[in-house]
């Protein structure tokens, strides 16, 4: 298809379809460009799909077509990527969302090496958290095979499965971990995060686009991408702004929490391009290292093979 | 052996009551009227046999009778008790054999004594019972694989297992060759006058009714209402050219609204 | 009954205040007095009414020990056990969403599963009498029954031009496996002497087919039907993980991303709703058209 | 009216050839042999009554003439040409009734109507049909509202609507009364006259397949074999006391086994 | 067929070089052989065998297509139609793992089934047999019918000590279910003919229900089972979400979470000869039980 085929709204803009989940507020400057109108200012007008599934329903739809582009973590995307999707990663929205809190009362604490012997409840358990922590929690000295035991519960029980005492740790992103922790009387404690040393600098959240958009209409890919970074200075500018976009879809949280956990997040750091190759090599390398990402991948030729840089 | 089991048995026959009976199905729109104010008693031992045109409610009544249904109005009674459900005593022998289709001949037969919960092995009864309908080779048959007139013995012998005190029978003989028909006709009557159980005979058949009963009964058409009743004071074995038999057979063939076959 | 449950609620005081619980005192006594008026009433007891008594007499119970486990004492921990009135707050707070979100998956389920029941009959009745087609359908059945419905995704994703026809897909499959497996196994045990009947006069297979076995089968296939239909709610909910902007299946995912109980039991209890509705629906034209077996099976 | 439908349709009877059939059911462990090498003919037009003790294989025969089952050995052939499957020009009214507890009786008797894609309003037909075996009030009923003789009617009704050119009748009258009986005996009895149509008649009424037969053909106990046969040469009407009546049902008697009884 | 299928594999070159696409042609090679030697040796041949042909036949035509339509031209795209010897890769690859999963599904299905099964049966004999039951019940199951496994999961981790006796429970509800509701219609459809006979000769209720109800509704039992089985196998994947270590459900969803088709569709491979395996005893011992119906019904 040409680029005049893409479908239009009435008034010209080229309409894009984006999938994102919508229970992960670190997507809220999704909302506040969407609220703000900053995609139309973009030229492009989108509607939001949600993919609360798995990882891979969301990727199958970029590349069967079923939706144009996409918000999602990396950890998460990197490995189906391996797969060989007709999908490009386009730029970085933020870092951090993911974390790991304890429980104090068994024996953890903000040091890492207290998980040793520890059980950590996990959602998914090919997950981003998974893959984040495994990477991290070796390069503190533990391994996430031996030292460590991963177990999967839902994400709505995980809470319940550290009360119950069937896990010491939970890895997720926010708000949940935010909702336990402060359900749990100070009795949690952060023990890592996706920011924490040596991935301060780390993208955690990316757009990526289903290949035929970008042969199609890479007008608009790019101007998805300069939304969603202005979108993100926004936010990290101004958190209330984007906490109360997000509030309808929340609940049992204030604006005031949502605050928080945003301020945790790095909405300032959206790497493109090389920038961004540079984050999924090391991610690469890293994930490889724990033996998620194929021995036989090289992680500079992957990332070069699925970022695409729209300005450039 | 055989006197252990389906002879010799002498409990004393139920007397049946039957006071201003009248029953109507409910089943569709209108309800159909089927017994229409219906009196007779039948006494302790008797053989009594019951003739009506197709559909008048024969089945009906027995049905009453061994409390299978309750009738719309008025009463049935068994031995001056009301009749308000089923009881071994009183065992009907359906018009349709209706064997369980999962059981042997054998398994079918046995069916009242386990049910009963009688204890012990039951081969020698249902050995017995099924010499008694000539299906002793096809003990172990399954139902589909019986003839019409195997299956209606079957069903028969499934009750006389049981030593009715008041046997009800529905048609029992209908699909089966003279011969053998007149071979259980004896059985049967050698069985009442051996056990002195009470029974009520339908059928279609005046020559059996007037072979076999003491007292004939003859419903009108549906709604059946008692329109002829006589006594059959002959004397066993009966013989079916005894001119009191066939005089008997006339009336009733009468009663029938049979006028012009005589 | 329920005037006892509303005073209940109204008088005994909660553990934490809780904002509805005027509100669902309110509404259990005005069923209350509207059963009372209805059932002293001179004009004609309504027989649905009669019929429902002792169900009508036990759900105040249930309300009152469901109100006293949980905000009255907190027996029961929260989140998972949220009080009464907390569901019917997320009715009244939520009631927009809850119910386009109802109308969003009936507009997804109904062809869905309307689709699957008729390609489910179809097929059922095919492997019900034709053993060629028993013979290459059943082992597929058996392999494909026990899949889940995500097992499918990426097939429909690929096969289907738009996510709602995927979804769709997903309803009927879901649907149409209990459909077509209980008209198949209707089909195949109409008993023999049918057949015969109708063969000797003169039917051919087109008719023994539409005037034999499926009447015969059809106490079957509306089992069927019934297993189908709640099928293709539970699949609901994966089949609104892909792509959509409202429904049941996906309140219900996101309720539990924000582990918010009230919110899925509101969720749940329309779906239940919904579900009795359809499935009153599918009774009713099940009673009319068997309506000849009453005389025959027990009820 | 009712020449249009029942009556008056004079298409030739079929004949029927058996031929050295024998047939034996292989569903238990071991077969069991029904038919044991019958061979005999049927006329066009003609009217035959077999009869034989229960479970000899009657019902079986008629099957295989049907062409409901294939004889294990031998051939059944109807105007010459073998009998491979089943014809509505040739219809066996069922020793069952087994109507289609679905349909009302008048869609039960329309069925082969239906079934042969007769075009057409079938009311008329049905009403005829219903009238011949006095279920008129019965039309809109539904099977299991009927008594056992009515849905032995019925099933009759459902063949006889059919105009067969060969009609194979399985104890029809077994359960009816002895005036319904006679009363449906003489309309079987015009209809054939009427109609050239062939009939085989299964009963275990020597009477009545003396009163309606040209030729009565005994079978002996399972497996069947052809044990007596005779010609009923006696006009029509017939009836009971005329001394060739008299001295056939004697011979019948005999070669069925009974010989006390006369 | 499988011979030829062999050298297809074998000798038809494919788009991009797979490293077990010799030992699947081999594997095919082998097959073509033994079916060969068996059809053609001079002992009896087998009768399950001669069944089979046309299965046998079909097959190796259909992994020749497979085979076309991934490796061969890359007609389907990956990585949604991963090519045959992608598949059996994974088989011969992580065959170690899958079967570990395969053994901690059973140990945790047949339990779970075998507690479903049994109160699911209990309980659909009660629903058809008591009316009593039956009011009560019924409403319950038509509002719990289409609650999807997920919505348990939080009820089933409250009430139940482990995560071993709440998967268990997840998985004994979800089979419970069909048979609960096949048995009950298969009980309430019993003809009413049967109560008479059995009531007439001296049977007390509990002689009806467990010789007259019960073996008269096996046939609709046994199809409760076989879809109860489907559904323990579907809702495996929600059981295993709970805190197991191995298992299909787990493997699969750890497969998906990666997408990698080809682990996928093993995964599925191997549930489908498991549930094929479970299905065939269940049918071997139906065939037993139900012997009695084979004169009966049209096979
Ligand atoms: N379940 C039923 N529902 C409605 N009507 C019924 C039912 N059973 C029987 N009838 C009607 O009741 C009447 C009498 O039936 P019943 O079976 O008692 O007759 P019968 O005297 O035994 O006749 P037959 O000699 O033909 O067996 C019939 O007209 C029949 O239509
Ligand atoms: N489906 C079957 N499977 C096995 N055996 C059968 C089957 N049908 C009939 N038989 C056997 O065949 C024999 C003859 O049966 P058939 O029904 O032909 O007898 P019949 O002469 O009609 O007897 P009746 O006068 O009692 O109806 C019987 O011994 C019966 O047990
Ligand atoms: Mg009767
Ligand atoms: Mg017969």
């Amino acid at each position: 298809r040409r680029h005049e085929a893409w479908p239009k709204t009435p008034k010209g803009l080229d309409r894009v379809r984006l999938a994102w989940n919508p229970n992960a507020l670190c997507l809220a400057p999704v909302l506040l460009a969407q609220n703000k109108g900053i995609f139309a200012r973009h030229g492009i007008d989108v509607e939001l799909i949600s993919y609360a599934g798995s990882t891979d329903q969301l990727l199958e739809a970029m590349s069967t077509r079923k939706a144009d582009a996409g918000v999602g973590m990396i950890l998460r995307w990197i490995k189906p990527l391996e797969q060989g999707f007709d999908v490009r990663l386009l730029a970085g929205t933020h870092g951090g969302c993911i974390r790991m809190s304890g429980s104090r009362r068994a024996g953890v604490t903000p040091d890492p090496l207290s998980l040793k012997g520890k059980t950590i409840g996990l959602a998914e358990i090919t997950g981003a958290s998974r893959n984040a922590f495994a990477v991290l929690l070796k390069y503190h000295g533990l391994d996430p095979d031996r030292d460590v035991e991963w177990r999967q519960f839902p994400q709505a029980l995980l809470g319940e499965a550290l009360r119950k005492g069937e896990v010491q740790a939970i890895a997720d992103s926010d708000p949940v971990l935010f909702l336990e922790e402060k359900a749990s009387d100070g009795d949690m404690v952060e023990v890592i995060s996706n920011l924490s040393h040596p991935w301060q600098n780390r993208v955690c959240c990316v757009i990526g686009a289903g290949g035929f958009m970008l042969r199609e209409n890479p007008r608009a890919a790019k101007a998805l991408v300069l939304a969603m970074a202005d979108a993100a200075n926004l936010c990290s500018s101004d958190p209330h702004e984007a906490a109360r976009a997000f509030l309808p879809y929340t609940r049992g949280a204030s604006v005031d929490d949502l605050v928080a956990i945003l301020k945790t997040q790095t909405h300032a750091n959206h790497p493109l391009g090389r920038d961004l190759a540079g984050d999924v090599t090391r991610y690469t390398a890293e994930l490889r290292a724990i033996g998620v990402m194929k021995p036989t991948t090289d992680p500079a030729r992957f990332a070069g093979s699925i970022v695409s840089d729209v300005l450039a | 052996m055989v006197s252990a089991t389906l002879d010799n048995e002498t409990r004393p026959g139920l007397s049946v009551q039957i006071s201003r009976v009248s029953h109507a199905y409910r089943t569709g729109a209108e309800p159909v009227d089927v017994i229409d104010n219906v009196t007779f008693g039948v006494d302790p031992g008797e053989f009594v046999a019951l003739l009506g045109p197709s559909g008048c409610g024969k089945s009906t009544l027995l049905r009453l009778v061994a409390g299978l249904d309750q009738p719309s109005e008025g009463k049935v009674g068994t031995d001056m008790v009301r009749v308000t459900g089923p009881d071994p005593a009183r065992l009907l022998v359906f018009q349709d054999p209706t064997l369980f289709p999962w059981r042997t001949v054998r398994q079918n037969i046995a069916l009242g004594l386990e049910a009963r919960g009688v204890a012990g092995d039951h081969r020698a009864a249902t050995d017995e019972a099924l010499a008694l309908v000539g299906l002793e080779a096809f003990a172990d048959a399954l139902p589909h694989e019986l003839s019409g007139g195997m299956a209606q013995r079957a069903a028969l012998a499934r009750v006389l297992i049981n030593h009715p005190r008041l046997l009800l029978l529905d048609e029992p003989f209908g699909k089966l060759d003279a011969l053998t028909r007149m071979t259980l006709q004896g059985e049967l009557l050698r069985l009442w006058q051996q056990g002195g159980f009470t029974t009520m005979l339908v059928t279609h058949d005046v020559e059996e009714a007037l072979l076999l009963a003491q007292r004939v009964i003859v419903f009108g058409p549906r709604p059946a209402s008692v329109v002829f009743e006589a006594e059959v004071d002959l004397p066993y074995p009966r013989h079916r050219d005894d001119p009191g038999f066939i005089a008997l057979r006339r009336d009733i063939l009468i009663a029938l609204g049979h006028g012009e076959e005589l | 009954m329920w005037i006892g449950a509303g005073l209940f609620a109204l008088y005994v005081p909660g553990v934490t205040p809780l904002p509805r619980t005027g509100l669902l005192g309110g509404i259990e006594l005005a069923i209350g007095i509207a059963i009372a008026v209805v059932a002293l009433a001179p004009w004609r007891r309504s027989e649905g009414l009669e019929q429902a008594d002792r169900w009508l007499a036990a759900l105040p119970i249930g309300f009152v020990i469901w109100q006293y486990a949980t905000n009255k004492t907190g027996l029961l921990p929260l989140p998972f056990f949220p009080a009464p009135e907390s569901v019917l707050e997320v009715f009244t707070d939520d009631w927009a969403k809850l119910a386009e979100s109802a109308l969003a998956s009936l507009v997804l389920l109904i062809p869905g599963y309307a689709i699957g029941a008729a390609l489910g009959f179809s097929l059922g009745v095919a492997i019900g009498w034709s053993r060629a087609v028993h013979y290459w359908a059943h082992p597929i059945l058996r392999f494909v029954g026990p899949l889940p419905a995500t097992a499918w995704l990426p097939i429909a994703f690929f096969c289907f031009p738009s996510t709602r026809s995927a979804s769709t897909f997903l309803i009927a499959l879901a649907s149409g496996f209990p459909v077509a497996v209980l008209t198949s196994s209707g089909v195949a045990s109409v008993a023999r002497a049918y057949y015969d009947i109708a063969r000797n006069l003169g039917a051919d297979p087109r008719f023994l087919v539409r005037k034999v076995a499926v009447p015969a089968a059809l106490p079957s296939v509306f089992v069927g039907l019934f297993m189908g239909l709640g099928a293709s709610f539970v699949v609901l909910v994966t089949a609104e993980m892909i792509g959509v902007k409202a429904g049941l299946g996906f309140y219900l995912q996101w309720a539990q991303g924000w582990a918010a109980y009230a919110n899925i039991y509101a969720a749940l209890i329309v779906m239940a709703f919904l579900f009795s509705g359809l499935i009153g629906l599918l009774f009713a034209v099940r009673d009319r058209v068997l309506a000849w077996q009453k005389g025959i099976v027990r009820w």
